[in-house]
């Protein structure tokens, strides 16, 4: 089993981490993962972009002309990749910033407002984390459990508080 | 097959970390989009594994500061992209001349001119062929994954050592930036300033006491008798490279309709379009050069014929077809199939394009 | 007063004349013969009058001059 | 019995050297490894040679050497002391090679204050390539790419290197000084001395500039060649420290 996924968003909304930790994730359950960013001056206050293929087999291209998911927290992310999905894709979209609605009828959408969410918290860093949360769960493409430990791996001893906002985060989001 | 003792890492730290595992403490670089990771991870890193890193002014200051260190014993790593290789090539050829040993490692962008920085393999000429001036070469290797970009930096750094000559990693921005799971290798045993001479006795180290021999690193050799002579003493080395670095990957050759031959980043997506070829019913086989130069040519003995058509699938205006021509030797009809400026093709785009290849040649 | 001995290497010199301009007693001249390099190599005349004061060795361009002081054992 | 007054030094190699009768690198090449000989660091040093009169200069000085490309020695130099921080590392480097091609090089290794001794032969004239104009000819002199003289409407002004690096915080010991008489060269050797005196301290970037003679492309025999040099060059180029780690000028 191949998935091919694309994130994105803004630059500053944390999605080349959020793909990241999904590779990472992939990597504790022993899957193949490749991550591959958009690079450059389109990243300075632009739009930013990553793929990510997790699969259970070596992976060839780790570009992606077609994807089973995207994740797009703004509405240039959302028209850009949303026809790249196949059908039967899953769509997540950051409600908070996206106030239109996506066109294709065959795929699954998921509209989360993610900003609202993270606000709640008290910090809107991490709607990024709401979003992977609704990722993870709606996909099950990686498990819970590897992102909570890719958290923890991430913000180590000295950001450990950190951690606990971003798991607080990632769990808030059900279906 | 277990993955959980791997690190997922970009490219360029990849490259970067596995050329001090390899026994790297002599960093030059400068910056230059898509290799910028490499030269920071090192300026972090290096100091604290008892390395040196200079943010040198230039390119040409890089390799200079490169053939000093090499000259001085030291295992050096330098990297660059592509503007900043031709810059680096009045060094290049200048190292093979004063037999000093360096790895070098471009992330391509596309030219020409200062081009654009999407991935690119419109360098394969600057690579193989070199832009230097006189008979040399650079041993070239072109990784297709960040863990082959890792081991090739780290066993290149002893490659580089035992033919006293730059070794040349090809990789381009796809690979620089993306991150895959990478297992690294164990470090090399480091050899201290003071004990090169022993493991390199042409090193200029200062000969310290009369028992030892005054070095000289030279390049400059106005006798033609010696410098022929030089030559040739290069040249025998570079004979010996090509019997033992010679490296190429292949997939179904054997009863392949059509042979696509691709390197780098390309090979990867012409492998997914090898099996989406096999879906339609049409055989494709892979020859993957690992090393540029020496060019896996007698590879292509091992083609049948049942082979219709050899494509040269690559990320430029067609270079490495014409090292496709002299290992096809006529055989075959050999076709383009590229894109160049930093486009990339899908797999889906050279699985149309090679049917239609096929089609055009009565396949 | 001190007695020295200037040498010039005939062979290593190459005529360029500095040795004999710089020496305050001018107790060197160019040689009539030619050396093997094919220069006229700087010679002494009166190797009584040198006062030791290495003008000409430190302004020879090619270590062709080398100067000892007599003294008593 | 006999004494030695003056003996050619051993770290010069008895060997020919392809210098023109007259030629100054004699004395600036003897005035080195002189001094290298006696702080007992021949055996201890590696020396960075240019492009140009003295790429040779690894078959006359008696130590570890290389020969670098156009005007790249204080980079190569660089690298070779990353490797051998205990050792003297020096360039030895004409006008050409360090104030033309070289340019970059000198200045970022002096900015960045690496711990090396460079040696700069400023005898206003490309020797080798044929009595080319260097950066520092002067104005109206002839050469054979100014064969009306330098004229600074085509061909701009010379530049005065030392007070170039002195402008830089990494370079912490520059002197100019003349190989024209006698105690010229005795002060030249002095300063040889300090800058070597200085990096065995660690203290960053040390720099002389020997100006010199070049008869054959200056067109001028030896005698008239110390005299172009006094009179005309000394004026534009004139000597003295323009930095040292005591603080200043002098």
């Amino acid at each position: 089993m191949t998935k091919k996924m694309f994130f994105a968003g803004y630059g500053g909304q944390g999605i080349m981490l959020t793909g990241q930790m999904v590779a990472s994730a992939a990597i504790l359950e022993g899957k193949e993962t490749t991550f591959f960013p958009s690079y450059g001056p389109e990243m300075r206050g632009g739009t930013a972009n990553c793929t990510v293929i997790v699969s259970d087999k070596p992976i060839s291209s780790p570009l992606i002309f077609e994807s089973d998911c995207v994740l797009a927290m703004n509405l240039p992310s959302m028209l850009k990749f949303e026809p790249t999905l196949k059908p039967g894709g899953v769509l997540l979209l950051n409600k908070s910033l996206i106030h239109q609605a996506a066109k294709r009828d065959d795929i699954t959408k998921y509209e989360i407002a993610a900003n609202e969410m993270a606000s709640e918290l008290g910090n809107t860093v991490v709607a990024n984390m709401i979003m992977l949360g609704a990722f993870v769960r709606t996909t099950g493409i990686v498990k819970e459990e590897s992102i909570i430990q890719v958290i923890h791996n991430v913000f180590d001893q000295k950001k450990a508080e950190l951690a606990d906002l971003n798991i607080k985060a990632f769990n808030l989001w059900r279906d | 097959m277990s993955n959980t003792k791997k690190v997922l890492m970009k490219g360029n730290e990849a490259f970067a970390e596995a050329a001090i595992l390899g026994g790297c403490r002599y960093y030059f670089g400068y910056p230059i989009t898509p290799q910028n990771e490499i030269p920071e991870y090192m300026s972090r890193v290096l100091p604290k594994r008892g390395g040196h890193f200079i943010q040198a002014e230039s390119e040409i200051s890089a390799i200079n500061m490169a053939y000093g260190a090499g000259a001085a014993g030291g295992r050096v790593f330098i990297t660059s992209s592509s503007p900043g290789i031709a810059l680096m090539q009045e060094g290049m050829s200048f190292l093979c001349s004063a037999e000093v040993p360096c790895v070098i490692l471009t992330v391509s962008r596309c030219g020409p001119g200062i081009g654009g920085i999407q991935p690119g393999q419109a360098d394969y000429f600057q690579a193989t062929r070199g832009g230097g001036n006189g008979d040399y070469k650079i041993p070239v290797f072109a990784p297709s994954t960040v863990q082959e970009g890792a081991d090739l930096v780290y066993e290149s750094m002893a490659l580089a050592d035992k033919y006293q000559n730059p070794i040349l990693i090809f990789t381009d921005g796809l690979l620089g930036q993306m991150m895959e799971p990478v297992a690294l290798p164990e470090p090399v045993v480091d050899i201290k300033s003071t004990d090169i001479r022993e493991h390199k006795p042409w090193a200029l180290t200062g000969y310290w006491d009369d028992d030892k021999k005054r070095n000289t690193v030279i390049s400059l050799r106005l006798q033609p008798e010696r410098l022929e002579e030089h030559i040739h003493k290069l040249f025998a080395r570079y004979e010996q490279a090509e019997k033992e670095l010679t490296r190429v990957e292949t997939v179904g050759i054997e009863d392949a309709d059509v042979v696509l031959v691709a390197f780098g980043t390309m090979a990867r997506i012409v492998k997914e379009a090898i099996d989406m070829l096999a879906a339609q019913g049409i055989k494709a086989g892979l020859i993957r050069p690992i090393s540029l130069w020496p060019f896996p040519y007698a590879t292509f003995d091992k083609l049948t014929d049942k082979t219709k058509v050899v494509i040269s699938a690559e990320l430029s205006m067609g270079q490495m077809i014409q090292d496709v021509k002299l290992g096809v030797k006529d055989r075959f009809p050999v076709k383009l199939l590229n894109r160049t400026g930093g486009m990339i093709p899908t797999s889906l785009e050279i699985t149309e394009r090679t049917a239609a290849i096929l089609k055009e040649i009565g396949g | 007063m001190a007695k020295f001995e200037v040498r010039v290497d005939g062979n290593v010199c190459k005529g360029c004349e500095l040795c004999r301009i710089y020496c305050p007693k001018k107790i060197l001249a160019m040689s009539t013969q030619i050396n093997d390099r094919g220069y006229s190599p700087a010679e002494i005349t009166r190797q009584e009058d040198c006062i030791g004061c290495k003008a000409c060795a430190i302004m020879c361009p090619d270590g062709a001059i080398s100067i000892y002081e007599e003294v008593a054992q | 019995m006999l004494k030695p007054v003056f003996e050619y030094t051993k770290g010069m190699l008895r060997v020919d050297t392809n210098f023109c009768p007259g030629c100054t690198h004699g004395i600036s090449h003897r005035l080195i490894t002189e001094t290298l000989d006696e702080m007992n660091m021949l055996g201890k040093t590696i020396g960075c040679g240019p492009i140009g009169c003295a790429v040779m200069a690894h078959r006359f000085m008696n130590v570890d050497m290389c020969e670098c490309a156009h005007g790249r020695a204080p980079a190569v130099a660089s690298g070779v002391k990353c490797v051998h921080p205990d050792n003297i590392v020096f360039t030895y480097q004409g006008d050409g090679d360090l104030a033309s091609i070289g340019t970059a090089e000198i200045i970022h290794a002096a900015a960045r204050g690496e711990n090396i001794t460079t040696f700069f032969v400023n005898n206003a004239i490309y020797g080798m390539t044929g009595g080319q104009m260097a950066p520092t000819t002067l104005v109206g002199q002839k050469s054979t790419t100014t064969q009306a003289g330098r004229d600074t409407h085509q061909s701009g002004f010379p530049i005065r290197v030392s007070e170039l690096i002195a402008t830089l915080d990494g370079a912490v010991y520059v002197e100019r000084v003349a190989l024209n008489t006698p105690a010229n060269v005795n002060k030249a050797k002095k300063a040889v001395r300090k800058a070597f005196d200085v990096q065995q301290k660690k203290l960053g970037f040390s720099f002389v500039e020997f100006v010199s003679t070049c008869p054959t492309n200056w067109g001028l025999s030896p005698l008239a060649a110390m005299d172009f040099l006094k009179n005309e060059m000394l004026p534009y180029y004139p000597l003295g420290v323009f930095r040292s780690p005591e603080g200043g000028e002098e």
